[in-house]
């Protein structure tokens, strides 16, 4: 009990529960669960691209090109609904994630083969693939009307009475946790980060575990790029625009740290989960609109600040009654 | 251990000339894009080689030139400071509430001046005092800052600012020259002063390279970080006064995402992200760069964010392709 | 080029770039330069909705010598310093759709009057809601001028129609997420809401999408200013039953003509001046130097297809 | 059982490897030696696949084999104790272990219940009291190496390389250590044995081959050689007296501590420092010396007690304060917190006195070179130019540096943390020597020191300390290394 008392994770559904009871106080219809599923379907777009930041933050990288992939390949993908509108929805799919595969390599073989800071290629190509939206659309929007209904379905579509955005959400959230804990690839990206000297020496090659962590989170970025398009039903150079802080700032409070080599599934996704909650209860409570990015503000800061306490190295005890108090 | 170390007891002091250092620099680097950039613009359009064109086209980097500055060191000491857009848009705001209060021009600077240095502070305490992470400490105070200036804001604006405050981002101090420029330069100046021929700045340097070993040879590190985060916020508080000036109003939307831009400025510049490495003469190089890249494809009605691949792809290209030369001058060496 | 040299410039800056209704103008502009012969358009502007972006827009278009600048400003104020320096450099300045302060421009060509604007948008929410009820306003960016200035006209003829209550302003700042998951905000936050004015182009189909697909079609009314061609899905399905806007081609178009006036010296705008726009006719500038378009024009169910095709 | 033939590596600048030839046979231990940098660490890498060799090949029972992996080489049975810790803060023990080559499940996943229960049989075998799911954080420096140690042990090997193992290990595991090299040795395996310790290779190795500037330079038997035989072949040589202590005049009390305390490291600190004297500062690693002299230093901050310099008290809080008033420490752990890889040598030597050469807070680019050098040069610096990166320098020349760095302060106290620490012994004589010359001039030194002969050849006095707490100051005469270990045990006290 102790022990699960003194985890980062349990702390953070404490909070998040303690937020959603204050909330409900004031605003009982909050907490029903219909509104707390839209909570999480609201999230799940958030909590996707967090959990492909988290493991490019695992291996000590940053990847800032996150919403800028997003971008891009709900772009591609609605592109070509738009001009054949017979092609069927789950090759868009595969065409979005492909697209964001791809975004992902250019990063990581810059990371991996040319040893360029990750911030640096990253703001780069950031600016880079929000450029070749413009480039390939003509700066154009794709409207609601011009994509087809199938396409624009698939997110709201109802399956066991959650929308299959929930669900995306929650198999991602499934798929990573199995890959982080039980394969030797996802061991790698803690190795990576936590002692990238270290790392060398047990066989695991640095480089390519990034360029893979930077595959990953393009392929995520891809995935919520159509799921972004579809559910908005809209296209143009500026979705997402600075969504890549809030994926940053999610993935910080859930317990991740930015040095490399720390932090869980689980703490991502509750980070996402915190970080939604907040954005979607302050207009329901009434907070007005202008205070709302200085709350979000205060509270980056307070987690972070919380998580440097709670990760504070304890040191090593040489006394040994002080080994008995500690 | 080479054959050189086990040489004589004298050791030189320098292992190249200052001509050769020079000449294999990034600055030299830059310097000859700068060139190749300037000679493009001036054959594309014949509108380029205009003195108060080029006077005009100054103002695309003056300031965030200046905000740069001070972000190297920071960048150079280790750290990252990412609410320097939004220190401007707060001391704006506040300038525009002393305005609305009766302040003259300046209170309205001092004001500006003395917000960033508050707001630097902030930074610098949670940084330094508490050992927080910079890169999420600045990306949370990026969005206290603006949100506080949305708070005294809202839907409104401040205008009406004094007519003698306008000089400061609209005034000339000799023909084409603006006071813009000449505080541009004379920042840079001052900056490089301090970096390189000070001892603060050579424990910028230290402590960037390595924090531990820095603490562990007198370097007071925390404060040292501290002065750096203030330099930082007064800048920002300094292209406050500028663009305010400049735009003669006041949002809390002003400058949104400029430090992405002035990091990009920075790390054009040749600043190490990493910490430790870097001068501000690459960054006024970068400054110059990315003010003309803006101001040619201007002319050219091109559309800004062609410009930005354009940036995005110099800042990756500028340092891929000499670690691909060496590397491919070592295959080749060895092949 | 020898040829080209003695057209005039006309720059059309708008907002930001790739926005339908902006193109749509853009397609007035490119009619009218079509039918003067001699006038070339250089339709840009910034790649996003910021004043900083459209400053140096305006001054690269200084450099470049243009004849006219003909602009729909991000910011009412901060442009007036660089619009002033290009007045003084010769260039005329007018500013169209969304405006500039009166130092800032010589006239400013309202698409429609502002008050007929709010009252239009009230009256569209009141027609569908003979008992009354509560309504919101999704704006754009809380800094959009000409958002803020229909949204007072709105409250002004509020009394006008008996048992509407305006329950709350919100921003979607022009970004369909965030206009999404303020409208979603505004359907949770008041259970009674029974109308949606959006008085943009980006917040009303992203109003109507949220309402869409949060089963409330029918019961909550989505109306406000938006495009035929990215609306016509949603008055379809019903979850708009009507919207309203003024023609951005025409508005294109009579910027343009307005501004070629000036150029060349035909006419010149003072208050109390009528300036002539072609095929839309003459509009009366008042003291600000400001004139009205026309009327918007309401769209619903029985012509929206028609004008789909359009704009 | 394994042969290298011809193996040569170079790095950009630096050759380190030339033509070097090495075997090493089944039940037998073959010793390693050689000054630093000179090649041997490198040797290591090239047979476990972490580095390619540019030249040569490894045969391993007759055959060519080419390892372009580290899996490649625990394949072919050869595992390393490596030099540098290797292990991961934020993982488990069992992970620590088998990390790169988990027990995986039938379908490819990971499969921790009996990886968790292998690496519980290993860490019995080497008698480690850990349990598999322990953090490797909350471990000490000792167990840490003995983690690194069931790593090695992982992989069914029949080579097993350590990189100097006992480094970092204490009197009594070192003697586990040496239990265990000889059950390997009894099972047949091959061990190559690295170490700067001459006493330890005489008692369990069998062969030896010694390296030098990455060369082979001799091979044979053990038995059929002798110390300074070794050391003539590493150093190309006669290397004189290792501890030239010459007897210096020792004056008043320089430095006073009493009472000196921290919540969690040390307890009731006292003791006196002497002009011109060398206070030796003995104990098992993990004693809590570092600690000690780390607050005298102003990195920690202690609870309670009292600090006079010359008399007078003095509150240090920051080493800045420490450095003013003359209290200088050479840190154990060079990378980290001695020299500052990244920077000429030039600047890390005026670094702490920028003062003395600056104006005004600007630096005087003539006199800063003018110290750098002057220091420098006093202690036979071996390097290329002063605007050299540090990171370009051996370990033995990056301490000097460091050591240039302090002395350039002008200090009063200086505190030695295991100067001679994985420094080779021909560089170790010369610090030795110019700590005897700096204690002649009248400088107080405060070595701490775990190697016995060291302390006893250089110390005027020493306080021996044992977790956390002094457990005895002795005057150098008399002293024998029996009373030292026995007061750092804590042998005869419970009994
Ligand atoms: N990765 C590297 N890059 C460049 N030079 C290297 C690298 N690794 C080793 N060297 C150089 O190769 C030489 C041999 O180093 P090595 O670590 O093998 O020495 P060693 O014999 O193990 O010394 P020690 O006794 O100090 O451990 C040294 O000059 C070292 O500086
Ligand atoms: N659990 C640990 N985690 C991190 N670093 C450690 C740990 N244990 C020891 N160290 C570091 O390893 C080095 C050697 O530690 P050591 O065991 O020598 O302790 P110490 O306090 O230096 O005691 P002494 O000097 O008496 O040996 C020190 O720099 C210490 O900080
Ligand atoms: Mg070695
Ligand atoms: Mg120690």
């Amino acid at each position: 009990m102790k022990a699960l008392l003194k985890h980062r994770e349990t702390q953070l559904v404490a909070v998040i529960l303690a937020m959603v009871g204050l909330i409900a106080l004031r605003f009982p219809s909050f907490v029903a669960p219909a509104s707390l599923g839209n909570v999480f379907n609201d999230t799940s777009i958030l909590i996707i691209l967090a959990l492909g930041q988290m493991t490019v933050i695992l291996t000590k990288c940053v990847d800032l090109s996150t919403a800028a992939t997003l971008a891009l390949s709900g772009m591609v993908a609605a592109m070509l609904n738009n001009l054949y509108p017979d092609l069927p929805v789950l090759l868009l799919v595969v065409v979005a994630i492909l697209t964001g595969v791809l975004a992902g390599a250019i990063n990581g073989l810059l990371v991996w083969r040319l040893d360029i800071p990750p911030i640096v290629v990253t703001l780069g190509t950031m600016t880079i693939y929000r450029g070749i939206i413009f480039l390939i659309s003509d700066g154009k929007w794709i409207n609601a009307h011009e994509m087809t209904d199938a396409f624009k379905a698939v997110p709201r579509a109802d399956f066991l009475g959650i929308p299959v955005l929930s669900w995306m959400a929650l198999s991602v959230t499934a798929i990573m946790a199995v890959l982080l804990r039980r394969l030797a690839t996802g061991r790698a990206f803690y190795a990576v980060g936590g002692n990238p000297h270290a790392a060398v020496y047990t066989g695991i090659d640095v480089g390519y575990t990034r360029f893979l962590s930077f595959v990953l989170s393009g392929a995520l970025s891809g995935l919520a790029g159509y799921l972004w398009i579809a559910r908005y039903a809209v296209a143009y150079v500026d979705i997402a625009l600075g969504f890549e802080l809030d994926v940053v700032a999610a993935c910080v409070i859930g317990g991740i740290s930015i040095a490399g080599g720390i932090g869980t599934v689980f703490g991502a996704v509750l980070g996402s989960l915190f970080l939604g909650t907040i954005k979607n209860a302050l207009p329901v409570i009434n907070i007005s609109p202008f205070w709302q990015l200085a709350i979000s503000g205060s509270v980056i800061i307070l987690a972070v600040a919380f998580n440097a306490r709670a990760e504070r190295r304890k040191g090593r005890v040489i006394l040994k009654k002080a080994e008995v108090v500690a | 251990m080479s054959s050189q170390e086990m040489q004589a007891r004298f050791i030189k002091d320098r292992l190249q000339g200052r001509g050769e250092r020079l000449l294999r620099s990034w600055e030299a680097l830059l310097l000859a894009v700068a060139v190749i950039i300037f000679a493009i613009n001036v054959w594309s359009s014949p509108y380029f080689l205009d003195p108060w064109n080029l006077s005009d086209a100054t103002f695309n980097f003056t300031e965030k030139g200046l905000i740069a500055f001070a972000l190297a060191l920071v960048i150079i000491s280790g750290e990252i400071d990412l609410s320097v857009a939004a220190i401007l848009a707060l001391s704006s705001t506040l300038m525009g509430l002393a305005m609305s209060h009766g302040a003259g021009t300046p209170e309205l600077v001092a004001i500006g001046l003395l917000t960033g240095l508050a707001c630097g502070a902030v930074n610098g305490f949670l940084v330094s005092g508490l050992g927080l992470p910079s890169i999420v400490v600045t990306i949370g105070t990026m969005s206290l800052f603006r949100g506080i200036a949305f708070i005294i804001l809202g839907d409104k604006a401040f205008t009406g600012y004094p007519s003698d405050f306008a000089w400061f981002g609209q005034g000339y101090v000799f023909w084409v020259i603006s006071f813009e420029l000449v505080l541009f330069v004379l920042t840079a100046v001052v900056f490089a002063v301090l970096l390189h021929a000070t001892s603060f700045g050579r424990t910028v340097y230290a402590i960037g390279n390595n924090p531990m070993a820095a603490r562990f040879s007198g370097v007071r590190v925390e404060r040292v970080k501290f002065i750096l985060f203030l330099l930082t916020g007064l800048m920002s508080g300094l292209a406050a006064v500028c663009l305010t000036s400049r735009l003669g109003s006041t949002r809390p939307s002003i400058a949104t995402g400029w430090e992405l831009e002035a990091v990009t400025m920075v790390v054009l510049g040749g600043i190490n992200i990493l910490g430790g490495s870097g001068r501000i003469g690459g960054v006024v190089l970068a400054a110059l760069i990315m003010g003309m890249v803006t101001f040619g494809f201007g002319l050219l009605n091109v559309p800004g964010i062609v410009m930005s691949i354009f940036v995005g792809l110099l800042l990756i290209l500028v340092i891929a392709v000499p670690k691909l030369v060496t590397r491919i001058r070592q295959v080749r060496r060895k092949g | 080029n020898v040829a080209h040299a003695e057209n005039k410039k006309i720059a059309l800056v708008v907002k930001a770039l790739g926005i339908g209704f902006f193109d749509a103008a853009n397609k007035g502009a490119q009619e009218a330069a079509k039918e003067l012969g001699d006038v070339d358009i250089i339709y840009t502007g910034p790649t996003d909705t910021t004043a900083e972006g459209q400053i140096e827009v305006i001054n690269s278009l200084v450099a470049q010598k243009v004849d006219a600048i003909a602009i729909s400003a991000n910011d009412k104020d901060a442009l007036v310093p660089a619009l002033k320096k290009a007045m003084e450099r010769g260039i005329k300045v007018i500013s169209w759709d969304s405006g500039v302060a009166p130092e800032g421009r010589m006239m400013h060509l309202n698409p429609s009057s502002n008050p007929l604007i709010g009252n239009m948008c009230v009256k569209m929410a009141a027609d569908n809601l003979p008992e009354g009820g509560d309504v919101a306003i999704l704006s754009a960016a809380a800094t959009a001028t000409n958002q803020n200035t229909w949204i007072e006209e709105m409250k002004k003829v509020l009394p006008n129609y008996k048992g509407i209550n305006i329950v709350a302003t919100v921003y979607g700042d022009d970004k369909t997420d965030k206009s999404y998951t303020e409208a979603q905000g505004l359907m949770k936050a008041y259970p009674n809401l029974k109308a949606i004015i959006a008085p943009t182009s980006v917040g009303i189909v992203a109003a109507a999408q949220a309402v869409t697909d949060a089963g409330m079609v029918g019961k909550i009314n989505v109306t406000g200013l938006g495009l035929p061609s990215e609306m016509a899905g949603h008055v379809k399905s019903g979850a708009s039953k009507s919207f309203a806007i003024w023609n951005p081609i025409d508005l294109g178009y009579a910027a343009t003509m307005i501004s070629y006036n000036l150029v060349t010296g035909k006419e010149e705008a003072k208050p109390g001046a009528e300036l002539s726009m072609g095929r839309m006719g003459k509009v009366k500038l008042d003291d600000n130097s400001e004139g009205a378009m026309a009327d918007p024009f309401v769209y619903d169910a029985k012509n929206v297809e028609e004008f789909a095709k359009i704009f | 059982m394994i042969r290298l033939a011809g193996i040569a590596k170079t790095f950009p600048g630096v050759r380190a490897l030339g033509g070097v030839e090495l075997s090493l046979f089944p039940g037998s231990v073959t010793a390693l030696v050689g000054e630093n940098g000179a090649g041997k660490s490198t040797l290591v890498k090239i047979l476990t696949g972490i580095y390619q060799p540019d030249e040569g090949h490894i045969e391993l029972d007759g055959r060519p084999v080419r390892f372009a992996t580290t899996m490649d080489a625990a394949r072919a049975g050869v595992t390393a104790i490596h030099q540098e810790t290797v292990l991961f803060d934020e993982l488990s023990v069992a992970e620590n272990i088998f990390l790169g080559h988990q027990p995986r499940t039938r379908f490819g996943f990971i499969d921790w219940k009996r990886m968790n229960a292998e690496a519980r049989a290993l860490l019995e075998r080497i008698g480690a009291r850990l349990e598999p799911d322990m953090r490797l954080r909350d471990l000490g420096i000792a167990n840490r190496h003995l983690v690194a140690i069931a790593r090695a042990l992982s992989i069914d090997a029949r080579v097993v390389i350590m990189d100097e193992p006992t480094a970092a290990l204490s009197h009594k595991e070192i003697g586990e250590l040496y239990e265990l090299v000889e059950r390997l040795k009894a099972e047949g395996k091959a061990i190559l044995f690295i170490s700067h310790k001459f006493d330890e290779i005489f008692r369990i190795a069998d062969r030896y081959t010694v390296f030098r500037d990455g060369e082979m330079v001799g091979a044979g038997l053990l038995a059929e050689t002798t110390q300074s035989e070794l050391v003539r072949l590493m150093v190309g040589r006669d290397v004189g007296q290792v501890f030239p202590k010459v007897p210096a005049a020792i004056g008043e009390p320089v430095l006073t501590v009493a009472g000196y305390c921290h919540p969690t490291e040390f307890e009731d600190i006292g003791f006196e420092l002497r002009r011109g004297e060398i206070l030796g500062f003995y104990g098992l690693i993990g004693a809590g010396r570092s600690e000690v002299m780390q607050a005298l230093f102003g990195v920690t901050r202690p609870s309670r007690g009292a600090v006079r310099i010359d008399g007078q008290v003095a509150v240090i809080r920051t080493p800045a304060e420490a450095v003013a008033r003359g209290i200088v420490y050479v840190p154990e752990d060079r990378g980290r917190q001695g020299a500052i890889i990244g920077m000429p040598i030039v600047s890390n030597v005026t670094l702490p006195s920028l003062y003395r050469t600056s104006r005004h807070g600007f630096i005087r680019m003539a006199e800063e070179f003018a110290l750098a050098r002057d220091y420098t040069a006093r202690l036979d610096l071996r390097a290329a130019a002063l605007d050299q990166d540090v990171g370009t320098l051996s370990g033995g020349n990056q301490q000097k540096v460091v050591i240039a760095k302090w002395l350039a302060t002008r200090p009063k106290v200086i505190i030695l943390d295991e100067p001679t620490k994985g420094i080779d012994i021909g560089s170790k004589a010369a610090v030795h020597a110019f700590m005897s010359e700096l204690a002649g001039q009248g400088l107080s030194v405060i070595m701490v020191s775990s190697e016995i002969p060291e302390i006893m050849g250089m110390a005027d006095r020493v306080v021996v300390m044992r977790e956390g707490r002094m457990a005895g100051t002795f005057a150098r005469d008399g002293l024998t290394p029996e009373i030292l270990v026995r007061a750092a045990a804590g042998i005869g006290e419970e009994a």
